[in-house]
């Protein structure tokens, strides 16, 4: 592991407070661990917020207006315990409610029930979304939570943001969940940061598709193949399980791993956007860059909603972060 | 009759364990995870210590609530809430700062149970619980048949890597390992492995 | 090389294809290379013009209000031929004039100077400004124009969006450039995505500084450091070159060359903010991220531009661009 | 007397050259710029023979300048626009499509000194005047001298060989080799290695 940092314990201290003092018109850091708007939310609008363990940079930074409003952080690949969620609810907490969005991973989850239980003793109003968007190789099995979180967080920001009831929000956001599909393609394994291991391994000329973010390995291994029909390959799942048809409308993003260049990201929109219209689905909202990455492993996440004229209006929201330009 | 002390002695004589594991721990993540097993494990059995040390003139059962928070204060991943769980329920079942053989079991049988709680898996789910459940078991049966704390620790030590060792033969229906079907198979699961350390500890310490 | 792209002779056309396709609000595609804005600039302001090889993405895409109105892409590492760079000129041909920004690299160079002679025969009216911001080991030594040319475009953007003449534009823009530096951290080499070749090689445990942008290897060697200490190396020599003393007023961006994590970009962000602050030297602006990469070069830019009020005004103006949001 | 037609087969002749090294010229390009010389040389010299055929039926003039238009529209980094300028040097001094010794002399100077305009590099400086600058000297010494054709492209071919083996003892001044001082010796300049496959290819042509 070659990288630029300095002690393995302090990795995620350094990194958001690095984040925060490069982006201070946006973000600041409360409490080392929480991510906050640098200018706080109206109280009487629904706070948003999210949760996940770091070294999935930018992820913690879709902070700010139409927006997250805070997003808790734990250490590399590990989620945030139970008190640090909690902290944040009770920053958070005010009438209107509180919105929590947790991918569904072990971890997570687990953290996110417990904060929830200690909320509920302190009398936080707070509603939940899991989203779970993964597409799996197998159907039944239950997917987890990728980077179509992003997309959601645009989505409920944008509502709360103009002030509409948490039943509002929790309802256009689970709406959108049950929409939106993520797949990912992995290409070369990312390492951890701070004990610098591998988590598996790849061959030369391998890939895997379905393979979640830290190259756990549930995927399907296969040759590795060009662009376009890697592109059309995951586009074709993607339709297959939202069952989209012509006439539909989406929002396409395509969402780079660490590794992988822009220039190959480009090229992977280009071709799954020609794919989606050769098929008469139109893509009207996207997306390419850094969204949810896992270090330095190569390959993207394809992500994928089904859009209808409310949704499409709430993509649109003017919004504000640093890693969004709309 | 275990005293404050000896749990103090046996918790710290388990987090020792894991800190020498650590790093072999995280390589069973990688590969079946994402490679970082050990280092939380290790964050959460290091905040053991610490509450243990910063609490130690306090009843059991505060000693015991602090150590949960302790560790529900560190970003465990799946373990910080799994392992917090079990302290809690420790502390539920902690009348007094000298138990009995019964009440040993006891606030052995509650930490487990707060823990599957939260947990949901089943043995054979390739989880933790596959060693937790068969350490329980052989600590309270030999508590309650009158074996000493030192045989019935020892004999708890056995099923847990027992259970450990038999997590290679399962299919994880848990945790990030979840998604890996078939190919699982072969490899430990390093939360399993992790509680067969704790429990040598405890074994080690009560001799 | 292990890529997720389709023929080698189409890399750039698809991948500017697929980036104006991803920002169809921002970006348009005009004549295959040249990256324009969705919606021109009023022909009563200077247009702004910039240009450079492929294979450095994003750089293309900082084009928008208070951005640039076009730029010129060539191929992957060539400078766009003469022919191309005067197609842009015609396009944005105006009364007000065009400022044509080229990175010092003798291919752009040359190019540019071509494109003039032939701009001057059209009666087109061209300024020119060339940057060579790169520090250099020995003194002397011309610098090449690495990332600092983005932090250029912003100031020149905003100050021709104010409706500046070209030659106000053109002074604000040689007093940013003369005042801003950078300098290269390299720990990984890059790999030509058509020929699959690399530029030099790199020991496990080097680095290089100085080292520009391919790997040419003009830098110098040493073993590789905590981010902290590159950081602050670096810094150091910001320092030197723009003689910056207590009291004075910085950009600091931190520019990720392609494989760094942004972990290590926020990190060396942290480090390197903290130096300068403790020379008391105040960081007025900054951005992190990834603006001109080498493909999957490992390492970063740092860059720096001492401020005054007129240059912190145009910093702050309001912009808008793919990949940078303000 | 050079004409139309042997010139036209000396061009295919030298872009043939280059299309089978361009790999090695982006290797050596590999060593001190980026990697591409092959690619850019390839491109601008497949442009070349393009605008050879498209315009097989204007008169010279016409062929050469729209040969340098070609080469300058495509995307040449360094070499699009030498190589284009190299052209429309030749391109000023094409009176008819049949050219005595002495216009033919002429020509390559022509093309040589627009060359230098843009170039602004000196032999000795690294760059594809090491091979230019002699492949010229001899060829015009030759065909002034009242050597055949043949002769003389061999003579230059010859020149612009040893000119490229000598960039290897050279520190670059231009190009971007230029920023590696004294640690550029030892490698050849892609450029003047691709000079002199073009020169080769002349000579070839000519026998
Ligand atoms: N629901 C669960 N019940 C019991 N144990 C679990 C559960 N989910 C995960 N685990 C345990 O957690 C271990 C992984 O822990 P760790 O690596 O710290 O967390 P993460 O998976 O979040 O990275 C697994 O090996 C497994 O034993
Ligand atoms: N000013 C110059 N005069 C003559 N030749 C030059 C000059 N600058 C560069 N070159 C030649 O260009 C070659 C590199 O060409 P190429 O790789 O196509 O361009 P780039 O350096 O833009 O990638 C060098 O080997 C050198 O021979
Ligand atoms: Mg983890
Ligand atoms: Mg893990
Ligand atoms: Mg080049
Ligand atoms: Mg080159």
């Amino acid at each position: 592991m070659k990288k630029f940092i300095n002690t393995p314990e302090r990795l995620t201290a350094e990194l958001l407070e690095g984040m925060c003092a490069a982006f201070p018109k946006h973000l600041k850091l409360v409490k080392e661990k929480l991510v906050c708007r640098a200018e706080d939310k109206a109280r009487d609008k629904v706070a948003v917020l999210s949760m996940g363990g770091s070294g999935h940079e930018p992820l913690e930074g879709f902070v700010g207006p139409g927006w997250l409003d805070c997003f808790v952080s734990g250490d590399i690949f590990a989620a945030p315990g139970p008190h640090t969620v909690m902290e944040a609810m009770r920053l958070l907490k005010r009438d209107a409610g509180v919105l929590l969005i947790t991918l569904n991973h072990s971890g997570d989850v687990l953290s996110a029930n417990m904060a929830k239980q200690m909320a509920a003793m302190e009398g936080i109003k707070v509603k939940e979304i899991l989203t779970r968007e993964e597409i799996r190789p197998t159907e039944g099995e239950e997917g987890r939570g990728l980077g179509g979180c992003v997309l959601l967080y645009k989505i409920v920001g944008a509502a709360a943001e103009k002030g509409w009831t948490l039943d509002e929000v929790c309802r256009v956001g689970e709406k959108f969940n049950t929409q939106m599909a993520a797949i990912a393609v992995l290409s070369e394994i990312a390492t951890h940061p701070a004990t610098g291991g591998q988590c598996g391994d790849m061959g030369e000329k391998e890939m895997e598709i379905c393979a979640g973010q830290h190259g756990e390995g549930g995927g399907v291994r296969m040759g590795m193949m060009s662009a376009k029909d890697t592109a059309e390959l995951l586009a074709g799942k993607v339709i297959a399980k939202l069952g989209l048809k012509a006439g539909d409308e989406i929002v396409l993003a395509i969402n780079g791993s660490g590794k992988a260049t822009l220039m190959e990201l480009f090229i992977t929109f280009n071709d799954a956007k020609k794919f989606f219209e050769s098929r008469k689905i139109r893509v009207v909202g996207s997306h390419v860059g850094e969204m949810l990455t896992v270090q330095e492993a190569g390959g993207y996440q394809m992500l994928v909603a089904k859009m209808d004229d409310e949704l499409k209006a709430l993509w649109d929201a003017p919004s504000r972060t640093p890693f969004f330009c709309s | 009759m275990l005293t404050k002390d000896m749990l103090t002695a046996m918790l710290k004589r388990a987090a020792a364990n894991i800190a020498a594991e650590h790093t072999a721990l995280s390589e069973l993540d990688a590969k079946t995870g994402d490679g970082d097993h050990g280092v939380t494990i290790n964050r959460a059995m290091t905040a053991a210590v610490a509450a243990l040390d910063e609490n130690a003139d306090k009843p059991l059962v505060q000693l015991l609530n602090a150590i949960a928070m302790k560790i529900m204060m560190c970003d465990g991943g799946s373990t910080g809430p799994l392992l917090g769980s079990y302290f809690m329920g420790m502390a539920m079942k902690a009348p007094s700062d000298t138990l009995s053989a019964e009440e040993t079991a006891c606030m052995f049988e509650s930490a487990l149970n707060n823990f599957s709680g939260i947990s949901r898996a089943k043995p054979g789910d390739k989880t933790m619980m596959d060693a937790l459940v068969p350490a329980t078991a052989a600590l309270c049966e030999s508590l309650r048949g009158g074996g000493s704390l030192a045989t019935a620790f020892a004999s708890a030590a056995r099923a847990a890597a027992e259970g450990a060792e038999a997590t290679r033969n399962y299919v994880a229906k848990f945790g990030r390992a979840r998604t890996m079907g078939d190919r699982a198979i072969g490899h430990y699961d390093p939360g399993a492995v992790s509680i067969s350390h704790i429990f040598r500890g405890f074994a080690e310490a009560s001799v």
